[in-house]
């Protein structure tokens, strides 16, 4: 281990920025491309059973405090995995296989097929809050949230990550997850919001409803990424909001193992991870700190 | 890159006039005070509420007067095509590489349909800079030509290329290309991609440099949704692109001469 | 009514901007001042039955996107409202009282004596994120919502506002609110959420968790708006990042009758309203309306 | 009057160095880098993580470096007090208003207690801008006393007035000004509020102009908790204040001479 490698169950990363679901990831050159600018591990777009073509445009909305999605989950169905999958570990990363689907046996058949083809571990999007049928709705149900974590994680070897997003229920849906198998934690997914231009009168996205990321959320996600560290401490991925290396440090300190990153590539391209990793060994030198374990958390010790 | 805030937002602006070039060939000429202004080559998201919005390479930007070339082609084209002078349309942007205008050099525009657009504003700027140039076009028929008398008027040599032979040159544009090539450091290119990698070829053959703007779905703009992926190669079209040079494309994996 | 003025329920407002709760409204004479400054309607604290000194400092920190405080609902308790109600009503603006409490025998009360000494309207706050057993744990339960406010409306005759925040059962609050006699909603109250000083490595809030308010709220908001007059149609008051009169449009054309500012006023100041009543005026003209009213809901029209 | 956003993040100092003045009185001089300048008179709010936050006038800032001087009185300014060279402070600011001192005046500087710091700053200020001021300092007894020998340092006329007689001129602050003011324009007070009552009185009755430091329970710092009221004005300490035109608190209602 380095100083800026960190793991999240039986992963290693050489660091601790991972690409988020939904950034540039339905291409597997793409990921290789992500991970070979700095990315120490790489996640696909949700993939669904069947292909998706997504919303019209616009899909997406810029807003003062971040940026609003409506993608329509778009991608290019399961069996698209194997091609993305062996460009994608060309890069080197791990590559996480986001799964987006309504019943255990989907979210199965896609993760045993991820497990099968090379993913280093599966995603599961319990989270999406502007498509109907998936995502958030399961993600407001601890019960059923159970059924399909425990599903997956007894069917495949590799890690089961579960991704959380902003409901009541979150601190129990994050413990029957874990009660189910689940190897580490990814919060948070979008905010369901709006966003109207004053003067074309209507919402800008063709969806209407799209999901807020970016600075907006990041101090919601800090919020969730301590309260799920000091309820249960399993690995986390702190996603949500990071656009500087202080951001990505304040998830850390808060609990997160790892940082995911979105929204940030929108505005700085993918050459933002290298400048969060340089900020990131700045930050442990001045602070006198050797590693990035040595900070996971670290709010909570004192 | 960083992209700029200001680029990210819709600036509103109002139809100013409406150019009839042909059959299903038109210009809206906007007055749009706001927007940051474009460097020929890169694209702008073009917003009707309650349609699509589609990416738009200028023809035209300067002093908050923006034109835009546009070809009908499906619902939001079509819409498009409807409009009158003093419609409002909304625009984000300016996105994307532009071609490369810096170098004093001989620069050949070539320019393919309504790909004619970003090459004919790369003339008015080179012209202004007092730059050599050529412009040629390639349409079907003589009925869908746009710009090369506007060529004409900045005094820029500048030739017709059709493929009935109504008017101009008789042929492709590329067989054009590769007669009059030499002389020129720089070729200039936007149009059908079976014509871009034609070019590419020519351009490889005389050892001279392309630059050449790509066409893929553009969906956000700003290299986030992965819709504009260059397939085998990485590159994204909306944020690598869409003017690439030639040799990148091919050193990326991009392959040439595949579907002509 | 000029074209700027508005009704909520029975009250006229000559302007549609509402001083939120909770910002400078623990003084009589600072909401007078408030209502001379431009803001149409104003809102006490939230008051509880027993006066609290709130949260130790830091209550404030400033994020990105926004700004996090956990005041603690410091106020100096109900029965210092009739000084408050005096002095404030000779601003010449409607005064809503805000109630924070836990039973609805307690919103009884303080509504009844609220009422009595001059209130124009009760606003109980169903949804502060950060004190227990107040607020956002009543908004999670519809049932509870809607016998606390059935027995508020039914004993005072000023109209009766509800307060609203995300949770799960958000629509469901909202409905059970109205059906129980509720005259508006307000929406929203601030997120719960978190920002850590990664040098001094501590959250900075003493209470450590903290209601996000300002431009990070704002899409989310405008979301509820738009989502609540889609269902019901009921007069809202929309809150959340209003900084600039485009927000406030923006909240109007969704579905608001007016619209609360709370954070604005910490970066600019209690002027903020005079700035953001002109942009709406000039965009009146601009875009050929007659009046606020021509607006509200504009988004639903086509 | 809009709050700008550096003044709204912690900015991370280390003490450099501190000062001893007397019991339960010390200053510490703190490197700081990127806090925006600071006018005589405006606070800072200083945070200890793990104690309270709290409003300080610095006594003197410039280049990066800024010294707050400080007096032990509860939890917080008692861990202040026991910290070393070396250790971190977190400040945001400055905020509120500061003495105005752009005109070419003769000004009488009037500091109680620890209320002497933000005048010794504006003594600094003064004489850097050549424009004529005396300093006054009142404490209990000579061991309590700050800024009068610094003050004869800058070349100043100064003075300090003891209850005890223990050194300088034997009273009350206020009285030794009663017996002084005439020659001087403009009175600036910091100190105990029956101190400026009283310096407001001796003003109005003087016709010279007086601004004066107020001091409430200062939470939020940015005018939106309504703590910090100065009762039945209207006005925020933090945000109107903490420095006011004597006229204009009396015009808000304000009321001198209750309670002393
Ligand atoms: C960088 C760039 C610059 C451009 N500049 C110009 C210009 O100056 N003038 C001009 O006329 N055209 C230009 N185009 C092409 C123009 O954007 C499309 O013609 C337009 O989007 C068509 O929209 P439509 O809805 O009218 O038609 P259609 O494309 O028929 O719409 C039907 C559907 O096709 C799909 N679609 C839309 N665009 C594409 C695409 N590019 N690839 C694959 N599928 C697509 C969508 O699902 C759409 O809903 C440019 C394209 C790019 C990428
Ligand atoms: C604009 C301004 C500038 C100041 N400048 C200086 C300065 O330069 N040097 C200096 O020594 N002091 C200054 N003070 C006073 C200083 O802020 C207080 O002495 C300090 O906050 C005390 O904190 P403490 O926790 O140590 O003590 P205590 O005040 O005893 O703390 C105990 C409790 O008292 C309450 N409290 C704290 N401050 C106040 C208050 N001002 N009014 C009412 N209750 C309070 C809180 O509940 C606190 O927890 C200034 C105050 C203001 C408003
Ligand atoms: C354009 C876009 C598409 C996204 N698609 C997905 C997705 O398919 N699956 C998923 O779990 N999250 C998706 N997300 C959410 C991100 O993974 C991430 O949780 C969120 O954007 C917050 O992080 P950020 O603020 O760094 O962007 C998407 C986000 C964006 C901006
Ligand atoms: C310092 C502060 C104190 C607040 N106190 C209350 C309160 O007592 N009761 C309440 O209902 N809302 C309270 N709020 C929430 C606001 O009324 C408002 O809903 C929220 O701040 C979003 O609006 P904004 O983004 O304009 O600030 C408070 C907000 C702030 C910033
Ligand atoms: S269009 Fe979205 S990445 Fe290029
Ligand atoms: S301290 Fe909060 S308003 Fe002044």
């Amino acid at each position: 281990m380095t100083r800026l490698s960190t793991k999240i169950s039986s992963l290693t990363l050489v660091n601790p920025l991972v690409l988020a679901s939904g950034i540039l990831g339905n291409d597997g050159l793409l990921l290789a491309r992500a991970a070979k600018a700095g990315f120490g591990a790489v996640t696909t777009k949700s993939m669904t059973l069947e292909p998706r073509e997504g919303y019209d445009t616009p899909i997406i909305a810029f807003v003062e405090s971040g940026l609003l999605n409506a993608v329509g989950l778009s991608n290019p169905g399961y069996r698209a995995l194997p091609d993305i999958l062996k460009e994608a570990r060309e890069g080197g990363a791990p590559v996480i296989v986001s799964i987006a689907a309504s019943t255990p046996g989907e979210f199965h058949i896609i993760a045993s097929y991820a497990e099968e083809h090379g993913a280093d571990a599966v995603e599961l999007n319990l989270s999406c809050p502007h498509v109907k049928g998936h995502g958030l709705q399961i993600g407001q149900d601890p019960g059923y949230t159970y059924e399909i974590v425990k599903t997956v994680s007894s069917s495949v070897d590799i890690p089961v990550f579960i991704k959380v997003g902003i409901t009541d229920s979150l601190m129990e849906t994050v413990s029957r997850s874990l009660d189910a198998g689940a190897d580490a934690i990814v919060a948070i997914n979008t905010l369901k919001a709006m966003a109207i231009d004053v003067y074309a009168k209507k919402p800008i996205l063709s969806n209407k409803y799209g999901g807020l990321s970016g600075p907006a959320i990041h101090p919601v996600a800090t919020r969730v990424v301590y309260e799920i560290y000091r309820e249960y401490s399993p690995p986390i991925i702190g996603v949500g909001g990071v656009m500087t290396w202080i951001d990505a440090v304040e998830f850390i300190l808060a609990g997160a193992s790892a940082v995911g990153i979105g929204t940030a590539v929108a505005f700085k391209g993918l050459s933002t991870a290298g400048e969060i990793l340089q900020g990131i060994e700045k930050y442990l030198d001045s602070e006198g700190f050797s590693s990035i374990e040595d900070i996971i958390g670290y709010v909570h010790r004192r | 890159m960083t992209i700029g805030m200001t680029s990210l937002r819709y600036v509103r602006g109002f139809i100013d006039e409406v150019v009839t070039h042909g059959p299903g060939l038109k210009s809206l000429v906007i007055n749009i005070d706001k927007l940051p202004v474009t460097v020929p080559g890169q694209f702008i998201m073009l917003w009707v509420p309650g349609y699509e919005e589609i990416p738009l390479s200028p023809s035209y930007h300067a002093n908050g007067v923006i034109r835009l070339t546009i070809r009908e082609r499906g619902p939001t084209t079509r819409k498009i095509h409807s409009m009158d002078v003093g419609e409002p349309v909304f625009l984000r942007g300016p996105y994307g590489t532009g071609f490369d205008l810096s170098r004093r050099a001989r620069y050949l525009l070539v320019g393919g349909g309504y790909g004619a657009a970003p090459i004919i504003f790369a003339g008015h700027v080179l012209h202004k800079k007092g730059f050599e140039s050529m412009y040629i076009e390639g349409v079907k028929s003589r009925e869908y030509g746009l710009y090369t008398e506007e060529a004409g008027k900045l005094g820029m040599e500048s030739m017709l290329v059709t493929e009935d032979g109504s008017s101009g040159y008789k042929g492709l544009v590329t067989e054009y290309v590769e007669k009059n090539i030499d002389g020129y450091d720089i070729v200039l290119g936007c149009g059908p991609e079976p014509m871009l990698n034609r070019l590419i070829e020519i351009c490889l053959e005389h050892g001279v440099e392309c630059q050449v703007s790509m066409e893929r779905y553009i969906k956000c703009g700003v290299g986030i949704c992965g819709s504009c992926i260059l397939e085998g190669t990485g590159l994204l079209v909306c944020r690598d692109g869409p003017v690439f040079n030639a040799r990148d494309l091919l050193e990326a994996g991009y392959e040439v001469g595949v579907d002509d």
